[in-house]
């Protein structure tokens, strides 16, 4: 049964001095599926992603990949088997150009060793680039710099650095956090479309239940480090301790 | 951490500009007047007991002689007819940067000489540049051994002797004065604090190698002191010196350093239980006036400074009363080198104008009259006997400090005096060989 | 024994007259997060001041009471005059540049603090021994210790326990201590942050200027002679920990007493070893030992 | 501290294995620096911002230390170096001059191609967001590894090249942390983002020094110090913003 899924977690825990920020974290997902995670602030949903993606060592418990054990893993050997990540508050690289930070993501996706000495600028990466920006829809901003960009194409172009990789599984914590309401369904059209073309297995941190309702597959709910719900986003959002705890009425 | 890439690209740039500099430079032909580099040191703890006082000797003296107004035989006026213009530089911050000023010096401002340098270190740094540029530099007060034992130098003088001489001295006078009837085993021993650096290992080093040679049954410490040139707290190093058995101490310490040391140790009753030689120290005794300990052997590096302050000679007498008048101050050790050197250098320029017909000496003609010349300086009698006729040697003279009630004026007791022929090897011998052989035939008196 | 007492003795004269330097040191940093090279301008500047001062009341005989009175005099002025004109006209304007440009203008002020004191006390050497002289020597266990220097340690626990209570029993400390905790949050409790800078870069400085000026009396104060003062107090900061009171303390300590064993033992490794210390402290724990806590910001 | 190791590096070889070729020299310099980059640079890639300068001037200080004290090393004094040769002749002012030409543009020629490539450009991602380059799957420290022995090695060179152009090494003017300061300086003053930007920085450092130093050879640091004050001051970006400053002015002024 466990190779079918892609992602497992087994009785995952983290504390901080103490304080216990996930307990009993079971999860498995199967390939290809799109998950909202769900929670009120300080629910540890964030904590998950991080523990997963290996920003955070879980103090117990097993994270398994592919049916391998990655519990601990250092976050770019994360990336290398294909676990990436975007961010809450997007991490991209601020004095840059749009161009380039994607650039640099794929040039690190793709060459290695010596190879990266040769010049950030070759012929084919750049038409692949403008491929992908094009998919993302920010290529008529691609010669500015990031600072200058709306929070929205911020955040597009986070998520494209992390797809760039071609990752088995999707990481996306808070995707429309900080976007403007117009904007917001834009971008997770452009993404989740972008991403079920790939087959990639995304799990999404989400506050809006909106958009958790449109997109996914499957909800898990979080409640002060622990999983409350985890079912179809019909019967998810209709649960009762859901309605209590993090839709909160 | 961009820092790292780029900032060595500026020294890149540098050497370029060095490089650069050379091509520029155009060798000047100047006949009335000429230039000349005068280096001491103008800023850091050495400036006020040498640097000034040297600068200050060396202005008297060119001024002097400028004006024609130095005493006979050296009144007359000009170096070979030419008034000097001294541009004044300052000697800190390395050896290193003092090699890319000297350069500056020879390539850009095109001087006729370079005239100083008090540090060792400097000196050791300088000589092989000065031979490669082909300038006519007359060191005036560093002392190691090393610069022209180990390569003869072709454009390089000093007018002053080398460390040699100075911890022979302090050994024969240890061993005349103070080692004489019936002395204890521990008052026999002896030790040192001497700064790292060229000067204050060579000085330690010739003490040790005199003492050997006078007092064949003194033993030296296993431990002396070598803290970093310009260390000033010296706590801990007088501490462990006191509890050294020895009962000598050498010391080569110069500078502000010196002062230090004296200041630290005197409330610390240093100066009661232990003999202190200083081979150098005579710029402390004025700075700490009446309470500068008695009875320190001290040296001043030749017959200048404290210990010829009473000397009656006439180019003496009138050295001090200038120097008094125009500074205010008892000319210095420092002083009195300075003003050697810019006498060797008029007496050299005018031997060989005299040589060439009465018309202004080339360089070489003027390096050539400088060989081996021997003339009288102040009080001693400079001879460029060594290193090929361009190291000078000369009488060095050793007494003990007693301050002078009557004056109010700290004074010296007991001087003695050691000709050339007794403290420094015959030419063409290492000092080294020569102290080791028991150092045959030496004259002393 | 004789050995053991001498070398702890000169270990503590040298502790404690690096502790008084680095202290200022590391409170400013503590605070405002800014390594200041220009604290030793303040040392120097220290000296210098009391030097001209105990050098004028020993010329003329004065008590021998106001030589101390000068010592603390030039210090609070040296502190106060500097640290003022320092922190209102170059610092103040760079609070949240990048923290080695800071750095470097701290550098620039100490080379042209260093330059003034040329022009305005010239190249002499300046020797105030009469406090050092007056309180002459005591024998300790066989060696003659001199007294002066030994009153530098009873000065080093003063300003020590001066510290302790102020940082942890006055309000004024604890106002300090939640600025050097978390800047931020301190502002939008309402603390005046800047004069709160202001007067900490004043305290620090003087008390950079209050070891110049008394280790002046034992040594001949002649221009350059901080530059040594300012690595070692880095050192001393480095290895306790940067802003930690505590840290710097032991950090002295540790030097201080290296030092004197060093020389005693094996005088070519003096330097060598105490740099040594600070690399390895730096690399197994890289905030020092006594590293003030961090809050976490997620 | 590269810097001095280069120069030392040289003038060890000298000293023990009568090394002048100024080919064999800037090599030894640079290996000397790099494989000392290499070595430190697994402890100091864990550093960053404060940390990082302290522990370098640590590691730089350790060296002056040993240096300083080492008799066989020249202690305070440093050791002169013999003019340099090529295949056994001795080169000139000139030559020498034609040899740090050649090799300046050959680390120009580098830099430049290490400036442009993924790595180089990682650096300025580096800075901006460490955490997102981690998550692209490099190791931050890794790169900031290669880009530590790189500067290593440039810095070495320059020093191997600058000891065989003065004829001089000695600690004080060549490891001492004032030294590094002054490179600093320069490259602030010079302002980041192109390598012409330096090398006008130091030309421009060299004359006000030079020059500071003959007006007024008691307060050059002074004139330093003040200069370094007013650039911090007036021109945050160094001398090559101003002049992307007056480019940017005359673009408009075409326009």
């Amino acid at each position: 049964m466990t190779e079918k899924f892609i992602l497992k977690t087994t009785e995952l825990q983290k504390s901080f001095s103490g304080i216990i920020a996930a307990e009993d974290i079971n999860i498995s997902v199967k390939e290809g599926e799109i998950i909202g995670i769900i929670g009120a602030n300080g629910a540890g949903k964030t904590v998950f992603v991080n523990m997963i993606t290996g920003y955070l060592k879980p103090s117990s418990g097993k994270i398994e990949f592919m049916g391998r054990d990655i519990t601990g893993i250092k976050p770019r050997e994360a990336t290398h088997i294909g676990v990436c990540r975007s961010f809450q508050v997007s991490q991209v690289f601020m004095t840059m150009t749009v161009k380039e930070n994607l650039m640099i993501a794929m040039s690190l996706a793709k060459k290695s060793g010596l190879e990266l000495l040769l010049p950030l600028d070759d012929e084919k990466l750049s038409k692949e680039c403008d491929k992908i920006l094009d998919l993302y829809k920010i290529k008529n901003q691609s010669n500015l710099i990031v600072s200058t960009l709306s929070q929205g194409m911020r955040k597009l172009l986070d998520i494209s650095m992390a797809v760039v990789g071609n990752p088995n599984v999707l990481l996306l914590d808070e995707p429309t956090s900080g976007v403007s309401v117009e904007e917001k369904f834009g971008i997770m059209d452009i993404v989740i479309s972008a991403l079920k073309k790939s087959g990639t297995t995304v799990l999404f941190v989400e506050h809006d239940m909106e958009i958790v309702e449109r997109y996914v597959d499957r909800v898990i709910a979080f409640y002060q480090g622990q999983v409350i719900c985890d079912a179809p986003p019909s019967k998810a959002l209709k649960d009762k301790k859901v309605i209590k705890y993090v839709l909160g009425s | 951490m961009n820092f790292n890439i780029l900032r060595s690209w500026c020294k890149f740039v540098l050497a370029l500009c060095f490089a650069l500099g050379s091509i520029l430079s155009i060798s000047a032909y100047a006949k009335d007047t000429i230039k000349v580099g005068v280096v001491s040191f103008l800023t850091g703890p050495a400036g006020g007991p040498f640097g000034v006082p040297a600068k200050q000797g060396a202005e008297l003296v060119i001024d002097a002689i400028n004006n024609g107004t130095m005493p006979a035989p050296y009144n007359l006026k000009g170096f070979a007819g030419a008034k000097m213009n001294a541009v004044f530089s300052d000697e800190s911050g390395g050896g290193t940067k003092q090699v890319a000023l000297f350069r500056d010096f020879v390539q850009k401002q095109n001087v006729d000489a370079m005239i100083g340098y008090i540090s060792s270190g400097n000196c050791m740094a300088i000589g092989p540049v000065a031979d490669e540029l082909k300038m006519l530099t007359v060191f005036s007060t560093c002392g190691t051994p090393r610069l022209y034992e180990e390569k003869l130098r072709s454009h390089v003088f000093r007018t002053q002797a080398n460390a040699v001489g100075d911890s022979l001295a302090a050994a024969k006078y240890i061993a005349d004065v103070y080692f004489k009837g019936k002395i204890t085993t521990a008052s026999k021993m002896y030790t040192g604090i001497n700064q790292n650096y060229a000067w204050g290992q060579d000085s330690y080093k010739f003490f040790e190698l005199g003492m050997k040679v006078y007092m064949p049954s003194a033993k030296g410490s296993s431990k002396p002191q070598f803290p970093k040139l310009f260390a000033g707290q010296y706590g801990s190093e007088i501490s462990a010196l006191s509890l050294d058995k020895a009962k000598i101490v050498h010391s080569s310490f110069w500078n502000g350093d010196w002062e230090a040391f004296v200041l630290q140790s005197m409330v610390r009753g240093f100066f009661k239980q232990k003999i202190v030689v200083s081979s150098v120290g005579g710029s402390g005794v004025d700075s700490l006036g009446k309470k500068f300990p008695d009875g320190v052997v001290m040296g001043t590096r030749g017959l200048v400074g404290l210990n010829v302050r009473d000397n009656k000679d006439p180019m003496n007498e009138w050295f001090i009363n200038e120097y008094k008048k125009r500074y205010k101050a008892w000319p210095l050790g420092p002083s009195y080198q300075y003003a050697r050197s810019v006498l060797a250098y008029k007496i050299a320029m005018d031997n060989a104008r005299e040589r060439n017909a009465n018309k202004f000496p080339s360089q070489q003609q003027v390096i050539n009259a400088m060989k081996g010349l021997r003339f009288k300086s102040f009080v001693d009698e400079i001879h460029f006997a060594r290193g090929d006729g361009h190291q000078a040697v000369h009488a060095i003279s050793y007494g003990v400090t007693k301050y002078n009630k009557a004056k109010g004026e700290p004074g010296i007791e007991k001087l003695r005096t050691y000709p050339a022929s007794c403290i420094y090897p015959p030419a063409g011998v290492k000092s080294e060989d020569w102290i080791n052989n028991g150092m045959p035939g030496r004259k002393c008196d | 024994m004789q050995f053991i007492s001498t070398v702890f003795l000169d270990g503590l004269v040298y502790a404690s007259y690096l502790f008084i330097v680095s202290l200022g040191l590391t409170i400013t940093f503590g605070v405002m997060k800014i390594l200041n090279v220009a604290h030793g301008s303040f040392y120097a500047w220290g000296a210098y001041l009391a030097s001209i001062s105990i050098i004028y009341l020993g010329d003329n005989e004065y008590n021998s009471f106001l030589y101390y009175f000068a010592i603390f005099l030039s210090a609070i002025i040296v502190g106060i005059f500097f640290g003022f004109i320092i922190e209102k006209f170059i610092l103040r304007k760079m609070y949240g540049e990048d923290i080695h440009l800071i750095v470097l203008a701290t550098f620039g002020i100490f080379w042209i603090l260093e330059d003034l004191i040329l022009i305005v006390f010239g190249v002499d050497p300046l020797m105030p021994y009469y406090p050092a002289m007056e309180l002459g020597g005591i024998e300790v266990v066989g060696v003659y210790q001199g007294v002066y220097s030994l009153t530098l340690a009873a000065l080093a626990a003063i300003v020590a326990f001066i510290c302790w209570y102020f940082l942890n029993k006055t309000k004024w400390g604890k106002l300090l201590q939640s600025v050097i905790f978390d800047r931020e949050v301190s502002v939008s409790m309402g603390i005046n942050v800047k004069n709160v800078y202001l007067v900490t870069f004043i305290i620090g400085g003087m008390l950079g200027a209050l070891g110049g000026a008394y280790v002046a009396p034992t040594i001949s104060v002649s221009p350059g002679f901080a530059i040594d003062v300012v690595v070692m107090s880095f050192a001393v900061v480095v290895i306790g920990g940067m802003g930690s009171v505590p840290g710097a303390l032991i950090g002295s300590l540790i030097v201080g007493m290296l030092r004197a064993f060093a020389v005693h033992q094996a005088p070519v490794l003096e330097l060598f070893i105490i740099y040594a210390v600070m690399a390895i402290v730096l690399i197994i724990k890289p905030q020092g030992l006594f590293a003030p806590p961090k809050p976490r910001k997620i | 501290m590269y810097y001095g190791f280069g120069a030392y590096a040289v003038a060890m070889c000298q000293k023990y294995f009568g090394m002048t070729d100024i080919f064999l020299r800037f090599f030894i310099a640079v290996a000397a620096a790099g494989l000392l980059g290499f070595a430190l640079g697994f402890i100091l890639r864990r550093y960053r911002e404060i940390f990082f300068a302290m522990l370098s001037l640590a590691f730089s200080m350790v060296l002056y230390g040993l240096l300083a004290k080492a008799e066989f090393l020249g202690s305070t004094d440093g050791m002169s170096i013999s003019p340099s040769t090529i295949l056994g002749y001795e080169l000139g002012r000139f030559g020498l001059l034609y040899f740090i030409c050649f090799f300046v543009i050959c680390a120009i020629v580098f830099a430049q191609a290490y400036l442009r490539s993924s790595l180089g450009h990682l650096t300025t991602a580096i800075s901006d967001n460490e955490i997102r380059v981690e998550y692209l799957g490099y190791s931050v420290e890794k790169a900031i590894h290669i880009k530590y022995v790189i500067s290593a090695c440039l810095a070495g060179g320059a020093g191997g090249l600058m000891a065989a152009s003065l004829g001089q090494v000695d600690p004080d003017s060549m490891v001492l942390w004032s030294v590094s300061g002054e490179l600093v300086f320069v490259t602030i003053m010079s302002g980041l983002g192109n390598i012409l930007a330096p090398f006008m920085g130091a030309v421009l450092f060299e004359f006000i020094r030079t020059y500071a130093f003959e007006l007024a050879p008691q307060a050059w640091q002074m004139i330093i110090g003040g200069t370094l004050l007013a650039i911090i001051f007036f021109s945050p970006g160094g001398l090559w913003s101003f002049f992307q400053k007056l480019n940017f002015l005359r673009k408009k002024n075409n326009d």
